[in-house]
């Protein structure tokens, strides 16, 4: 029996009170690509970062090749031949690929014969495995494929033997992704070792060898891939079966809640994000919007919830709204009975100091419900009014003078789902309703999102998770670049004819 | 005053008289330094409190705070320097500087070649102006085509300890052609005779002797003996005679620095032209005009 | 529980900061040759042996709660003003003009006169610094620093060329109508055998500074607009989506703290020299930044806060009256405590969060065992 | 106005602007690295008065300077422990520094000089003397050329020429060494710098001590560079800030950096020259509003009518690998 080219024996890490990896154990065999998958949270990136020396385990040891080997950093990690390509990049945004790539690996204390050491090496190395870059393009200036293709550059030229590869398909289009995974196979066929983690079964199935599965911190199985099907990975990673369907009756649609004409949003870098779309959500029904991150969703979402300014015609129950102007904010959205479950909670739905009673009010903190006089706010029935709602939505613990940040993932947003549903609101936005958040309250939120809808409000959903636009959508848009590409309906499209359009390639005109 | 006591100048000349007494009687005595106007009145109610007496304060800035703090001790005696206070139970000891100003002015005058001299004040208020104004009259009686090129250091009590600044603006001067400079300044004079005495050209030192800071390049020191008079108000001690005292060329309070250091800067017939100035100013027959009489200058415009 | 229990936060991390500053400060002491133990002990008996002690105490530590309040709220919209020296000096020139050139019947009328001009002024200076910083992005720390340097050129100007009375020597206004002086501590506590406070200045402004600590209160937790502060503090990005303007809440905040810090000058310019002068401020403004690091930027923490600097500011006066230790002392023990409570604070709280770790999970360890 | 004077606001304006380029290149290393440092100010001040103190004990300027240096690096060690082993907040541990060094200079040159918080004046030897460049006499006959060179760029202290040899020596570094791409990685995003293999904190801290460095000259050129001739209390006078300004103005970037100190350099040394002022543009200028100049001239850039300057993106905050 050959050595396997990674084990970890007993790897423990436990953040503050998170135990994010539990004695875990794992073996790679040189020259296989090896695959993880977990839920969110469940400890996959942790565990990589520890391999890479990002983060030092509590307990536990690492042979490579065979080698019992000390990675106190990232450093001795690249001197063992390991290379990362993180979830979120590591480069620097405003130097060159060449630059990114020479950091940390220079010959010598001048740059000049590094720089051209590295030109002259990544020509080969392009060429080798098909991995094309302009070495002088600044990396803020060009897309997350390329960026990801220049991380994996780094670690080649860093000789890398063994890559780690955590969700690099999250931010790639469908096309984008096969490539990918063109080279990976031919990394493995140069005999190096692939350490690959994702939540997409089907690129588990395509692409890996060997399957390790993750939970709540645990190491719950490692399968040959062959000997596996996703039904039976599916149940590994959570623990029971799983029926991820929405139990829903057809939309009856009604009044027009929402019209959109010709909307466009440019950021603050002078970078148009949204670029004249148009499209209309009806009471009763919920329009759900697809895409790859970063082509435009969020900017939508922003514009619309008021806190981004936009171009365009934007009426809610017919009438228009102020895009540009002092009017144009979170307030006077909220005034005109649009609720919006943003897309970060921690970012920007919750203020993680507050207590859980003030940011019931968070937003709302202007409802005549909630002040005494005009000028004192009347704490008390704040506090009284979250505690019922932390009832009804069975946040856990439900005691209103926690912290928001004392509270897991999923029950904060459960706190602001409560928040911005019981409002009652005309229309709904809605941003990654259940990312980071486990199964049990993924299936609480949706059940709300679609009574709500039952009550024959409009709901806009913006998902990256394509099932999840699939079973609560009652029409989908696909977005890519700013623009929709095409609307379809769920019982009429599949998974494919959408990752065609999020990857650009347009169906029939709508 | 602000600017520390050892300036080499006013409030060195002060501490130094306070300093002669107790050398000669054997006494001590209480002594604190300001570093902040809003501070003036508790540190003279502390002094008060704690028995002492006299307090004798150095500089015109505490005349405020004594209006306050001497009426509420009626008991001990105070005598204040450079300003005059209206209390029974103060002593106002002024100085007739543009008396002694107009004498350096002369020697300045004569010492100089280029016909161009300099005045650098302190703090820009009418007290240093007085100084200016003697000074430039008595340049203009020795040479009258001579030019008088006067700056003032700052507008802040900070004016009185800023070397730095002094070494700029005498640098400025020397680019006009000064080859005399009279600092009227404080411890910012210091600056003044060091970047003089560095580019080779005179200057006048003040209030206390100065001669020896720079031998052979110290012109002279305008001589005003603060020490002289904090050292009357210690010796006299409780019975000190309160009231209004001028202290001017005739009776000695001002006057110019010969000494060994200047030996050789002043010749006999500069020594012979001033003393007959300091003379006829003693008589009435040559007077000064004084700026603080009017806020004007007749020599100088500031 | 996960954290350290609250009263660690609030107490036990700023009383180990503090004597962390005292260790350094006696340091200070004893490496210039004077004796740290019997400083203290003339420290102690200058600021409160007696009413006299007290009532200049009091008087400084109504001055630093003004400040203190003044940084406190910038912070709870992270706000970082610098510039409470600059606000209080301004703040002077409103209270000597409102005092000399309005004929007030009586010094209660005036007092409130007084008030809205130094609010007024304060808020002013800290206008143009807020507005840069809401609009332009100027960072608030430089700006209001540069605001201190040219508040001090604008009043040495207003001073020397326009207040000061003819004939006068230093850079000062006139004294202000015997009217609108205010009742010190003598005037009020003063019985007809007893004198009390003889000579200190502290003034019925103390009473205010302690209204103003209740105000800030009730402002930062009870009302909307503190709460809208608090928020922004925490969290710009969640505080544009709740719909709170970062506009609004940056020159709302920064208008508030400059009025506070020129509400000094009701105390010290009003109440105790009666006339504008230079230095005014003597470093309050600065004061403010520690006092409000250490009073955790709550109204309460900010009043204790206050009153020890009080204390340290005229025990240091006294120091520098009767030893050669010299007043920048004060300046030292500042900048220690802002040095600990401030950006050290870490190196304090991290050891202390592991012990308490440690006790909390021996308790919760031991049930697992007897299972 | 003629050429003579010109030339001597310009040289004083050299003079000026030499502690201002001199904090302005520490600020540089330290912002780059993604450490703010509003310390700057203090740092110059301690070093002013060591540089200052030393000289006077030991009479050399050299011992001195070295003395100065010390001082600064002291503080700037303080300061990389209150922001990179700490973590604490960059700002509040630079105003620290500041009025620490505010306070403790005056204590110490009070109770060791006795001089109301002043040093001793410097005798020659003890200073950093006016160098006179190779032939500023024999060429100062040629027309305007002559004049330029003696007046102007001779008869400065070895400080003035150091710190403009340390101009092109920042751009060389920052931009042609493997120790510039790290430093300038590292204060946009740390991540990939760690990730990369390479420390941080070693890097961050080798930033501040430069930036210790740097001020510590800074402050020996106040002190004790002619005319200078010792410490006076206070004596930076917010020069640290205006560096901090001259550096958002250069957007971070070492010749751009001299522009900006020049032009700073310029405005103080008019404030000595109100006369010239109002020789040229015929009327009095107030001496405040000389004085204050400097401070809204910084102000003004602030406000971005220079246009936008965008600080290193990891500017500020502390590197902190586990939340
Ligand atoms: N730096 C950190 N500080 C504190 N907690 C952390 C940190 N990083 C991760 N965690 C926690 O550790 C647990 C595991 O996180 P990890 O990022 O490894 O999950 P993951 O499996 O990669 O999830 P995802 O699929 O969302 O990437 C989570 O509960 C997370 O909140
Ligand atoms: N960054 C953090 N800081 C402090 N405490 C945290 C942090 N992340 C998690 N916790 C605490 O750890 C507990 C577990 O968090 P985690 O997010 O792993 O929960 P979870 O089991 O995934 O729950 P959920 O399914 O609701 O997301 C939470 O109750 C929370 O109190
Ligand atoms: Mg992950
Ligand atoms: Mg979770």
């Amino acid at each position: 029996m050959t050595t396997p080219a990674i084990e970890l024996k007993g790897i423990s890490k436990a953040f503050g009170p998170v135990q994010a990896n539990k004695n875990i154990n794992i073996r790679v065999m040189p020259g296989t690509i090896h695959g993880i998958i977990g839920e969110n949270g469940a400890g996959k990136s942790t565990l990589m970062s520890i391999l890479y020396g990002f983060y030092k385990a509590d307990s536990g040891e690492i042979f490579i090749n065979g080698k019992k080997t000390e990675i106190p950093d990232s450093q001795h990690a690249i001197a063992a031949g390991i290379g990362m390509v993180f979830q979120h990049f590591k480069l620097v945004e405003n130097f060159t690929v060449l630059e990114n790539v020479v950091l940390g690996a220079e010959d010598g204390a001048m740059l000049r014969p590094s720089l051209a050491k590295a030109r002259s090496q990544l020509k080969q190395l392009a060429e080798e495995y098909e991995l094309n870059v302009n070495p002088d393009a600044v990396i803020e200036e060009i897309g997350v494929g390329t960026q990801q293709r220049v991380e994996i550059l780094k670690a080649l030229y860093r000789q890398a033997d063994i890559l780690i590869l955590d969700e690099p398909t999250g931010v790639l289009t469908p096309a984008e992704a096969d490539q990918l995974f063109r080279i990976l196979g031919r990394l493995k066929e140069e005999g190096k070792t692939i350490i690959l983690i994702t939540h997409k079964l089907r690129e588990i199935m395509e692409i890996t060898d060997t399957v390790s599965v993750m939970r709540r911190g645990e190491m719950t199985a490692t399968v040959n891939t062959a000997e596996t099907s996703p039904p039976h990975l599916a149940e590994l990673m959570v623990g029971r079966k799983v029926l991820l369907q929405v139990d829903k009756v057809p939309a009856k649609p009604g009044e027009m809640v929402l019209e959109v004409k010709n909307l466009s949003v440019t950021d603050s870098g002078g970078v148009q994000r949204v670029k004249g779309v148009s499209f209309n959500i009806r009471a009763g029904e919920i329009l759900g919007i697809a895409g790859v991150a970063g082509n435009g969703q969020s900017e939508l979402l922003e514009v619309l919830g008021g806190y981004e300014f936009g171009t365009g015609e934007v009426k809610i129950n017919g009438h228009s709204i102020d895009l540009t102007g002092r009017h144009s904010n979170g307030q006077t959205r909220r005034d005109r009975g649009i609720a919006h479950v943003p897309e970060d909670r921690q970012r920007e739905g919750l203020i993680m100091d507050f207590m859980a009673w003030e940011n019931i009010a968070f937003g709302y903190h202007h409802d005549p419900k909630y002040q005494k006089n005009r000028v004192f706010m009347d704490n008390v029935s704040i506090r009284a009014d979250t505690a019922d709602k932390m009832e009804r939505f069975d946040v856990r613990p439900p005691n209103p003078m926690l912290q928001a940040k004392s509270f897991s993932g999923g029950n904060q947003q459960k706190i602001v789902v409560a928040r911005e549903i019981e409002r009652n609101p005309d229309l709904l936005l809605v941003g990654q309703p259940t990312r980071g958040v486990d199964i049990g309250a993924i299936e609480f939120i949706h059940k709300q999102i679609v009574a709500l809808r039952d009550q024959g409000k409009a709901i806009l959903l913006i998902s990256v998770e394509l099932d999840e636009i699939m079973s609560l959508s009652d029409r989908i848009a696909v977005m890519f670049d700013g623009k929709i590409m095409g609307e379809r309906l769920p019982d009429k499209t599949n998974v494919k004819e959408l990752g065609l359009l999020m990857a650009g390639v347009a169906g029939e005109a709508v | 005053d602000l600017g520390g006591k050892f300036d080499k100048s006013f409030n060195e000349a002060a501490f130094n008289g306070a300093q002669r007494w107790a050398g000669e009687t054997g006494g001590t005595f209480a002594e604190v330094e300001l570093q902040s106007d809003a501070q003036r009145e508790q540190a003279l109610r502390r002094f008060a409190e704690a028995g002492n007496n006299p307090i004798v304060m150095a500089g015109f800035s505490f005349g405020t705070a004594l209006e306050e703090v001497a009426a509420d001790y009626p008991d001990t005696k105070f005598a204040i320097i450079d300003m005059v206070v209206g209390q029974p139970n103060v002593r106002s000891v002024v100085f007739n500087e543009h008396e002694g100003s107009y004498l350096v002015g002369m020697l300045a005058a004569m010492a100089s070649t280029s016909g161009t001299v300099g005045f650098i004040g302190g703090m820009d208020i009418p007290l240093i102006r007085k100084f200016g104004c003697g000074y430039a009259q008595g340049v203009l009686a020795v040479n009258p085509d001579a030019t008088v090129i006067a700056n003032m250091t700052g507008t802040t009590p900070t004016a009185w300890n800023d070397p730095v600044k002094g070494s700029e603006l005498t640098l400025a001067q020397i680019s006009q052609g000064a080859d005399v400079v009279y600092a009227a300044a404080g411890g910012t004079g210091v600056g003044v005779l060091q970047t003089a005495a560095d580019n080779g050209i005179l200057s006048i030192g003040v209030d206390s002797n100065q001669n020896y800071m720079h031998p052979g390049k110290v012109l002279t020191s305008m001589l005003k003996r603060v020490d002289n008079a904090v050292y009357e108000a210690f010796m006299a001690g409780a019975d000190l005679e309160t009231g209004f005292n001028v202290m001017g060329v005739g009776n000695g309070g001002v006057g110019y620095a010969l000494d060994e250091y200047n030996a050789s800067l002043i010749s006999a017939e500069m020594q012979a032209a001033v003393d007959a100035a300091a003379a006829d100013i003693t008589s009435g027959a040559l007077a000064v005009h004084d700026y603080t009489s009017d806020e004007s200058c007749p020599a100088l415009t500031f | 529980m996960e954290k350290m229990p609250k009263w660690a936060d609030i107490f036990l991390i700023p009383v180990v900061s503090l004597v962390l500053a005292a260790i350094f400060s006696a340091i200070v002491i004893l490496a210039i040759g004077e004796d740290p133990w019997a400083a203290v002990k003339l420290m102690v008996k200058g600021a409160l042996g007696s009413t006299y002690a007290w009532g200049y105490t009091l008087y400084y530590a109504t001055n630093f709660v003004f400040t203190g309040l003044a940084v406190a709220v910038a912070f709870h919209a992270r706000m970082f003003n610098i510039g409470g020296e600059g606000q209080a000096m301004l703040g002077g020139l409103g209270v000597a003009l409102v005092c000399l050139y309005i004929p007030w019947p009586h010094w209660s009328l005036a007092l409130i006169g007084a008030s809205v001009g130094a609010a007024l002024f304060g808020a002013a200076w800290a206008a143009i610094p807020a507005f840069l910083q809401a609009k332009r992005g100027s960072h608030i720390v430089i700006t209001t620093i540069m605001f201190n340097f040219i508040a001090n050129a604008l009043l040495v100007y207003l001073l020397v060329n326009v207040l000061k009375p003819v004939g006068m020597m230093e850079p000062a206004t006139a004294k202000f109508p015997k009217l609108v002086q205010l009742p010190s501590f003598r005037d009020m506590f003063s019985t007809a055998d007893t004198i009390m406070f003889r000579g200190a200045p502290a003034n019925i402004t103390f009473f205010v500074a302690v209204a103003a600590c209740v105000v800030v209160w009730l402002l930062i937790w009870r009302t909307r607009l503190g709460y809208e502060l608090r928020a922004f503090g925490h969290s710009e990005s969640a505080a544009k989506y709740a719909g709170i303007k970062p506009t609004k809440i940056i020159m709302v905040s920064m208008l508030i703290s400059g009025a506070l810090a020129g509400m000094m000058a009701i105390n010290n310019v009003m109440g105790e020299a009666e006339r504008l002068v230079l230095n005014a401020v003597e470093g309050a403004g600065f004061i403010g930044i520690a006092v409000a690091l250490m009073g955790r930027s709550h109204p309460f923490g900010v009043f204790l806060a206050a009153l020890l600097f009080g204390f340290l500011y005229q025990g240091g006066a006294e120091l520098a009256l009767w030893t050669s230790i010299p007043r920048e002392m004060i300046v030292v023990i500042q900048a220690l405590v802002i040095l600990f409570t401030g950006a050290l604070d870490n190196m304090v709280r991290m050891p202390l969060e592991r012990i308490f770790f440690s006790l909390w999970r021996k308790p919760a360890a031991k049930p697992a065992a007897a299972e | 106005m003629d050429l003579l004077t010109l030339l001597q606001v310009l040289d004083s304006s050299v003079r000026m602007a030499t502690p201002l380029l001199l904090a302005c290149l520490a600020g540089l290393f330290s912002e780059r690295a993604g450490i703010f440092d509003i310390g700057l100010e203090g740092k110059m001040l301690v070093a002013a008065f060591l540089a200052a103190a030393m000289a006077s004990v030991t009479g050399s300027a050299w011992i001195g300077l070295l003395a100065g240096i010390g001082a600064s690096l002291t503080l700037a060690i303080v300061h990389g422990l209150a922001s990179i082993t700490f973590r604490g907040n960059q700002l509040i541990s630079g105003v620290a520094i500041n009025f620490f060094a505010a306070g403790i200079t005056v204590v110490i040159a009070q109770s060791w000089f006795g001089q109301g918080g002043r040093t001793p004046q410097l005798g020659d030897g003890a200073r950093f003397q006016s160098i006179t460049l190779p032939f500023a006499e024999s060429l100062s006959v040629v027309p305007l050329l002559g004049p330029i060179y003696k007046e102007l760029i001779s008869g400065h202290s070895i400080l003035v020429y150091i710190a403009m040899l340390i101009v092109p020596l920042t751009w060389w570094g920052l931009y042609r060494t493997r120790f510039g791409l790290r430093l300038r990685a590292v204060g946009e995003n740390p991540a990939a710098v760690d990730t990369a293999g390479i420390s941080v904190v070693r890097l961050r801290y080798s930033a501040v001590l430069i930036c210790g460095v740097l001020c510590g000259i800074a402050g020996a050129q106040l002190a004790t560079a002619e005319p200078a001739a010792g410490f006076i209390k206070d004596m930076t006078a917010g020069r640290g800030y205006i560096a901090l300004a001259a550096l958002i103005f250069a957007k971070w970037r070492p010749w751009y950096a001299l522009m900006a100190c020049l032009l700073f350099g310029f405005l103080q040394a008019l404030e000595l020259r109100p006369d010239l002022i109002t020789n040229v543009i015929g009327i009095k200028v107030q001496g405040q509003l000389l004085s204050a100049l400097p401070y809204i001239m910084t102000v003004v850039i602030l406000a971005g009518f220079v246009g936008k300057a965008i600080p290193p993106r990891a500017g500020g905050e502390p590197y902190v690998k586990e939340r």
